[in-house]
């Protein structure tokens, strides 16, 4: 049991769950944006590896890391591009669609690996962005442990979250997504254009997921790596509605996501010798316990996943 | 009257996948392979003689299964992307079931090994339903953590307790009697093949004549309507979940009591999640599935003689794969590009 | 000079032609009335105007300048504002996001709440439309939800103010209300349109009318030239005959009782149904009347077995039928027409022989050991379509492709063809036209003169007065009243039904 | 029924076409030696195991003037087919599988054409026309695992951080033969330097580096001075972690100190290429010789490379090395039977 404690109980699993959380974070709330404004997003998950893979191409060819975001920001929200046309544009079932965004995603890096490195697996390094160290907080003690040094990205992403926190539920902008998403018909009574705001959310929510693989690619690594999203794009979904659609509270289902993780990476070094695959298991099964519970309470917005089309006003 | 929808339906699924490889021939081209000898190798490879046929079989059996289980969820709402861990846990179950049935007769052995695996299927197909029906929570993040926990899961379960004393993770190799027979000799063609076309049969004759089917099919279109006819529409959701999952359990059974003869962890290419795509073509007619999970089948053969000899790499097949659901999933895409007439299916979001 | 007007519009849905050539003007400051039957284009012709639909031809102007509506926005920024037969409001949200949405004020950037706040609260000042803002709009009645709507155009400047049955679903104090607030508008300048079919409140309210039938333009009268029976006759084009009306008395018996019976509200609000006690008799139609939202969904539901009661019992002919499930109650002969024909009675994407069953597939007659028994079921269908007068071309045809009035006419026909001896008649001509109205209100004494007891639950007063044995008055989930339909007067039924227990 | 005929037909024509196009555009003959290779799931870039057999085939190109074609599975269940698609062609002189999975496909590939030789490595199919090249794996471990165990006692190298004298290891998945190098690491560890602490762990997925990564640091808080990455490409995380805090990483398979100049300390050794190469070369010298090829420190085969080793440790290690190869020290290749084997050792 002292050992379960130790092995839970650990300052480093809080700063090991804050760089794990991050992309997953930042896709979620590319998904709080798409779905709040009505469009479902299970192509999270492709747009995050397409981030991954554009990070480190655009640093390859510029050389320059901080340009390689741009490029994975730019990439992820191409193919949420592809994504609003064909389920804003298009009507085409958004969970189909994004099914189909994950395989063609998958598909494409991989084969674009092999045209520009001429080789699948992994791609040349690359620079990365290296670490960034808060002066002052860094050596306040436990806090400078968990805050203190982190990739620049881990930073930018707390940010970019009360950012995000803050044009859904301050501004403008952010009433009018939601009241696409609540009620199209509503919306385009009071003259908001439904089918821009959500090309908008599901381009933003590409470029957040990408952002979130770019982290993956250029913070945590600095080379790509065949499917390296590893399905973190699935988890980000599963937090976005853990989080009540809200980027805040969606980090907390990061966090929790990520906490459960690092603590079954020491449960495995620690004495305790269970078998490798049940602990492996627990993020997941406590994923489907969390869902299970949370849906009861949280309510998505009411027409995610229908179509709109203005002047098709219901009788 | 939807039949006749559901062949137009099918037509146009045709041309979107004619759509996919001619956007792969311009990929091929782009990166500097030759596209003749690249679509050759891809054609010879799927339906160039008699083995080539018979890979092409061997490869669509699993996704005749997988391909129908995620179909059959289509019918009644539910978005089954579990199919893939579904398999995982049929496939270990038949394979411990027919080798601690070796006392009995082979057809009673293969046949309890395929209803266990079945069952085990719908054991796990059962979670989701239950979870989406009494809690309402969403049937596709579900089925998604299911297939990491049942992937998990039967590699622990094998290494615990089913393990092959030799150097790998596995079971041992099932003996001849424990086999589904060979349908033609040298090649893993199996009776899995004709118990998939057996099963699609009977689903569509379940669904278009039974009372199950026709609830099935009515609290998937309209859920309050099914209450308000005496539906169980909790009942019905946790059915069809099952029977989605015990078709995908079927899928591993037969892999692995018909090809692989011993299960492995981590066998499996991702069957449930082509899958997904062999419904999304298939549409809302259930015998679309055959020649569905044969196209694919045929992708996947071709694909790998493509690879083979043309050194064009697999991934081409996997992005030939997602564009062809992009391409389906957007009827009105067709509508577009080729004026084709179609009716198009109203309200797509399934919640 | 016309605030509005619009010349010679045309409008097709496929063969359907919407607004046939029609032409409409009203003057500023005026109260217009746009009157006919349901399906006469009313509501198309203003959507036109709010740029929801684009007319295929003719022309609008406004204050005499052409103008073209491609969308909302643009009839906004013309000063036109539409309040919508269903409410065009986020219940999620809260009143004031829903007011300020797509006009907000701002300060730095980000939403101003608080000046949006004032805003909301000086336009319901001025007006006396009392809101709440912060409350949010699922947690308000229909008639502040409404005003909500009114404050939403207000505030976008309309100078025009399209009402599209803005009475439907008030209680006669809000109407009266309304048409307050109506004048008060009127007065100050606003061009108001009141789309309605009912002739009483264009009487009482508008300073001419319009009148619309089968998509072409009647004629446009001025109020005071009008009389009730003169727009009856623009309206219909021809007399309905009145039903026959041979009732007989009912019988003794007892067919359906309620007892005590609640149902509890979301966590901390008020009970839904609160004591309800109601029976109705064999041979008898039991209105209950009351304006829509003060529990008679959950009536419906409870005596459905859709829902449990949180408490008491439901006892048909004797049987106490409490806690059964639907399909047992209704196996034991209950005929049950839904309120919501779209959400409820039907699959639209399944054929006609398919819905022709739904409910009763597991009958015998239906299906035998699990399999459905195709041919009888294609029969049972045909017949229904002969027997209800439904236009349908054949029996495979998805249900969703037929007309509001045909796809009615099928539920309600599939009902009372099942073995029953009682009937739930819910809604049952909502959104219908006149014709099929008639039609199914005599269904539905034909049913009681065949000696069924029948529970009829319309928010339609007028359906209620006509064919009910008996009213009850269902207000805020408690019945305050049961009397023989002779005994109540229009008014007093109106204080009832708004809970006025003392003005009686 | 007959509802589905017209897509079926439609399918037909599109099946006919393609047959005829396909005969008429397949069949070149070649005139070097031909050898096709089927290689791991893993799939090339895993900078390791695939990659290295890659490497022998392009060197044997080179120096042997063959040619080869390759083929990348993506799961078990592709292997039989792919094997047999090469050997029907009848026109490799040997064709190679790479991986212990492909044991079951092989067996049967073989049988059914008796005159084609293949060879497999990393796990042994008897049959009379399978070259079998098996490593002993556990010997690696103990080289590189007495290379750690000595290392974390030199606390004045700024990589060394603690003194708690911890090494670990991070196997890809919980497979017997990751298990077994992690038994021979324990066992050279612990037999060098008994006060030392083994950790080790499995990421559970071969291609998911930041998971590794995140892995390496949790062993890295934990006080690991060195730490062995076994784990495909997930291990290049591993090796980033350990860069980035500035401790010891050691790699595997092939050379990877190119990765992270100053913090390999050394690269658990299996020389993929050269079997491949010497597979190769025994069949065009016509020296191709069925049967199980153990192959260990003594075969040349595994090994570990010197890189950052310090001199006196590297000659320590090179005798341990040559008590191994010569039989003398029989590695453990159990992760149970460490401890017992160590009691034995007398240690």
């Amino acid at each position: 049991m002292s050992e379960f404690i130790d092995v839970v109980f650990n300052i480093n699993n809080v700063t090991a769950t804050i760089r794990m959380a991050v992309p997953i974070a930042l896709a979620a709330m590319g998904g709080a944006f798409s779905e709040r404004s009505g469009v479902v997003n299970i192509g999270l998950e492709g747009m995050m590896l397409t981030g991954a893979f554009c990070g480190v191409f655009g640093c390859q060819i510029t050389g320059n890391p901080w340009l390689g975001v741009l490029f994975a920001i730019i990439g992820g929200g191409l193919v949420g591009a592809i994504h609003a046309v064909l389920t804003v544009g298009l009507k085409a079932d958004h969970v189909v669609t994004g099914v189909g965004i994950n395989i063609l995603s998958s598909g494409t890096t991989t084969w674009l690996m092999q045209v520009i490195w001429k080789r699948k697996g992994t791609s040349d390094l690359v620079r990365g962005l290296g670490t960034w160290s808060v002066p002052g907080l860094r050596d306040v003690p436990i806090l400078g442990t968990i805050l203190g040094t982190h990739s620049p990205l881990v930073y930018i992403c707390f940010l970019l979250i009360i950012l995000g926190w803050v044009l859904m539920f301050k501004t403008p902008l952010g009433l009018r997504i939601r009241m696409t998403g609540e009620h199209p018909e509503a919306a385009d009574t009071v003259g908001i254009n439904v089918n821009a705001i959500r090309y908008f959310c599901v381009i933003l929510s590409g470029s957040l997921a990408g952002l979130g693989g770019a982290y993956l690619s250029l913070a945590q690594l600095n080379w790509f790596s065949k499917d390296m999203s590893a399905g973190r794009g699935y988890m980000a979904l599963a937090a976005c509605i853990f989080g009540g659609w809200n980027p805040l509270k969606g980090l907390g289902a990061s966090f929790l996501f990520s906490f459960t993780d690092a603590i079954q990476m020491r449960m495995q070094t620690s004495k305790m010798r269970i078998a490798t695959e049940l602990v492996q298991m627990i993020p997941y099964v406590l994923t489907i316990l969390i869902l299970a519970g949370a849906v009861v309470r949280s309510r998505p917005p009411q027409a995610l996943g229908e179509h709109y089309e203005s002047g098709h006003v219901s009788k | 009257m939807d039949l006749e929808r559901g062949v137009s339906k099918f037509a146009y699924s045709v041309v979107a996948v004619v759509l996919a490889l001619l956007v792969g021939a311009v990929l091929i081209w782009a990166s500097g392979y030759d596209v003749k000898e690249a679509y050759s190798n891809l054609f010879t490879g799927a339906f160039g003689g008699v083995y080539s046929l018979a890979t092409t079989i061997v490869m669509s059996t699993p996704l005749l299964f997988t391909g129908l289980s995620v179909a059959f969820a289509f019918q009644c709402g539910l978005f089954n992307v579990g199919a893939e861990g579904q398999l995982y846990v049929g496939a270990l179950t038949s394979a411990v079931v027919a080798l601690a049935l070796g006392w009995l007769p082979p057809v009673l052995r293969v046949g309890i090994a395929l209803l266990a695996g079945a069952g085990a299927g719908a054991l796990l197909g059962f979670v989701p339903g239950y979870l989406k029906a009494k809690l309402g929570a969403h049937e596709v993040i579900t089925t998604i953590m299911l297939n990491y926990v049942a992937t998990f899961l039967t590699t622990f379960l094998v290494k615990t307790y089913f393990k092959d004393p030799g150097p790998v993770d596995q079971t041992v190799l099932l003996p001849m009697g424990s086999r589904l027979p060979e349908l033609i000799r040298g090649t893993r063609v199996s009776l899995g093949i004709v118990l998939g076309i057996v099963a699609v049969a009977l689903l569509n004759h379940v669904m278009r004549r039974s009372v199950l089917g026709y609830e099935i099919q009515v609290v998937g279109q309209n859920p309050h309507a099914a209450e308000y006819g005496g539906v169980n529409v909790s009942a019905r959701t946790v059915q069809a979940m099952m029977i989605s999952g015990a078709v995908a359990g079927l899928a591993g059974s037969v892999e692995v009591m018909g090809t692989l003869y011993r299960f492995i962890p981590y066998f499996s290419p991702g069957y449930g999640f082509t899958g997904i795509a062999v419904a999304v073509i298939a549409g809302q007619n259930l015998w679309a599935v055959i020649p569905a999970a044969i196209l694919f089948g045929a992708l996947q053969s071709g694909g790998q003689t493509m690879q083979l000899f043309a050194g064009i790499p697999m991934e081409l097949m996997t992005m030939v794969q997602g564009l062809v659901i992009l391409f389906v999933a957007a009827p009105t895409l067709g509508r577009l590009l080729f004026g084709l007439k179609m009716r198009v299916r109203e309200g797509g979001g399934r919640k | 000079m016309y605030a509005i007007r619009m010349e010679n519009i045309t409008k097709r849905f496929g063969n359907v032609v919407a607004n046939d050539n029609v032409s409409f003007a009203a003057a500023p400051g005026e109260i217009h009335c746009l009157l006919g039957e349901n399906g006469a284009g009313k509501s198309t012709l203003m959507r036109i105007l709010f740029g929801l639909y684009r007319q295929d031809s003719g022309s609008i102007y406004i204050n005499d300048n052409p103008v073209t509506i491609s969308g909302p926005r643009d009839a906004i920024s013309l000063g036109i504002g539409m309040v919508h037969q269903h409410f065009m409001l986020a219940e999620q949200l809260t009143v004031t996001e829903n007011i300020v949405a797509g006009c907000e004020p701002r300060k730095n950037g980000l939403l101003d709440y608080e000046k949006a706040r004032q805003d909301i609260l000086e336009v319901s000042e001025r007006y006396g439309l009392r809101v709440d803002p912060d409350a949010k709009v699922e947690d308000i009645s229909v008639g502040q939800q409404q005003r909500v709507e009114i404050i939403k155009a207000l505030m976008r400047g309309a100078e025009v103010l399209i009402l599209d049955e803005p009475t439907a679903v008030l209680t006669p104090p809000e109407v009266s209300e309304l048409f307050t607030v109506m004048r008060a508008l009127s007065e100050s300048g606003t061009t108001i349109i009141f789309i309605t079919h009912k002739l009483k409140e264009t009487m009482e309210i508008s300073h001419s009318v319009t009148v619309l039938r089968d998509g072409k333009k009647v004629g446009t009268v001025s109020t005071e030239d009008a009389t009730p029976e003169s727009l009856v006759e623009m309206m219909v084009g021809r007399s309905l005959p009145v039903h026959d009306d041979c009732r007989m008395p009912p019988r003794e018996a007892i067919a359906l009782e309620l007892k005590d019976i609640s149902v509890s509200g979301r966590k901390g609000s008020r009970a839904r149904l609160d004591n309800v006690n109601l029976d109705v008799r064999f041979g008898e139609i039991l209105g209950i009347a009351g304006v829509d939202g003060n529990g008679q969904l959950e009536l419906e539901e409870v005596v459905c077995g859709l829902r449990r009661p949180s408490k008491g019992r439901i006892i048909m002919s004797g049987q106490d039928l409490t806690g059964l499930d639907t399909r047992r109650i209704r196996d034991k002969g209950v005929a049950y027409i839904p309120s919501d024909r779209l959400r409820r009675g039907m699959v639209g994407s399944l054929s006609l022989s398919r819905n022709s069953v739904l409910g009763m597939h597991h009958h015998s007659y239906f299906s035998q050991r699990g399999v459905l028994l195709e041919d009888i079921i294609e029969k049972h269908a045909e017949e229904i379509i002969k027997k209800y007068d439904v236009r349908a071309e054949s029996v495979h045809q998805p249900m969703g492709s037929l007309s509001g009035g045909n796809q009615q006419k099928m539920v309600v026909g599939r009902e009372l063809t099942r073995p029953h001896s009682v009937v739930i008649a819910c809604q049952p001509t909502r959104g219908l036209d006149v014709g099929a109205a008639y039609y199914i209100r005599e269904q539905i004494l034909d049913s009681r003169n065949k000696g069924k007891a029948v529970l009829l639950i319309s928010a339609e007063l007028d359906e209620i007065l006509e064919l009910s044995d008996r009213i009850a008055i269902i207000y805020e989930g408690q019945v305050v009243d049961v009397r023989p339909t002779g005994q109540f007067t229009e008014r007093e039924l109106g204080l009832l039904m708004t809970g006025e227990r003392n003005g009686v | 029924m007959t509802r589905i005929r017209k897509p079926l037909a439609l399918l037909s024509v599109a099946l006919v076409a393609v047959i005829v196009m396909g005969v008429a555009s397949l069949g070149v003959a070649a005139a070097k030696p031909r050898i096709a290779i089927v290689f791991a799931t893993g799939g090339l870039g895993d900078k390791s195991f695939n990659d290295s057999a890659y490497e022998g085939m392009k060197r044997a190109e080179k120096e042997l003037g063959i040619e080869f074609d390759k083929v990348e599975p993506q799961a078990v269940a592709e292997y039989e087919n792919l094997l047999m698609r090469f050997a029907q062609t009848r026109k490799y002189d040997l064709i190679i599988s790479i991986g212990f999975d492909q044991a079951d496909a092989l067996q049967v590939v073989s049988e059914r054409f008796p005159d084609q030789k293949f060879a497999i490595v990393d796990t042994a199919v008897d049959a009379p026309n399978v070259a079998s090249y098996v490593y002993k794996e556990a010997e690696r471990g103990f080289v590189v695992g007495a290379i750690a165990g000595l290392m974390t006692t030199r606390t004045g190298d700024p990589r060394i951080v603690s003194d708690k004298q911890i090494v670990g290891v991070i196997g890809g998945m919980d497979i017997p033969l990751i298990r077994a190098n992690v038994a021979g690491y324990i066992a050279g560890a612990k037999y060098v330097n008994p006060n030392v602490e083994v950790k080790y762990a499995y990421v559970g997925h071969w291609a998911d580096p930041a998971k590794c990564k995140e892995m390496a640091n949790a062993m890295l808080d934990e006080g690991v001075d060195v730490l062995w990455l076994a784990a495909g490409r997930s291990g290049l995380g591993g090796i980033k972690a350990a860069e980035e805090r500035n401790r010891y990483a050691i790699g595997a398979d092939s050379d990877q100190g190119y990765l992270a100049p100053n913090n390999i300390l050394t690269n658990g050794m299996k020389l993929v290429d050269n079997t491949v190469y010497m597979a190769v070369e025994a069949v065009l010298k016509d020296e191709f010789k069925p049967g199980i090829n153990m192959l260990g420190i003594n075969e040349g085969a595994l090994g570990y490379s010197k890189n950052l080793v310090p001199d006196d440790i590297s000659a320590e290690v090179d005798k341990l090395a040559a008590k191994v190869a010569s039989g003398e020290l029989k590695v453990p290749e159990d992760i149970d039977q460490v401890e017992p084997w160590l009691k034995a050792q007398g240690k």
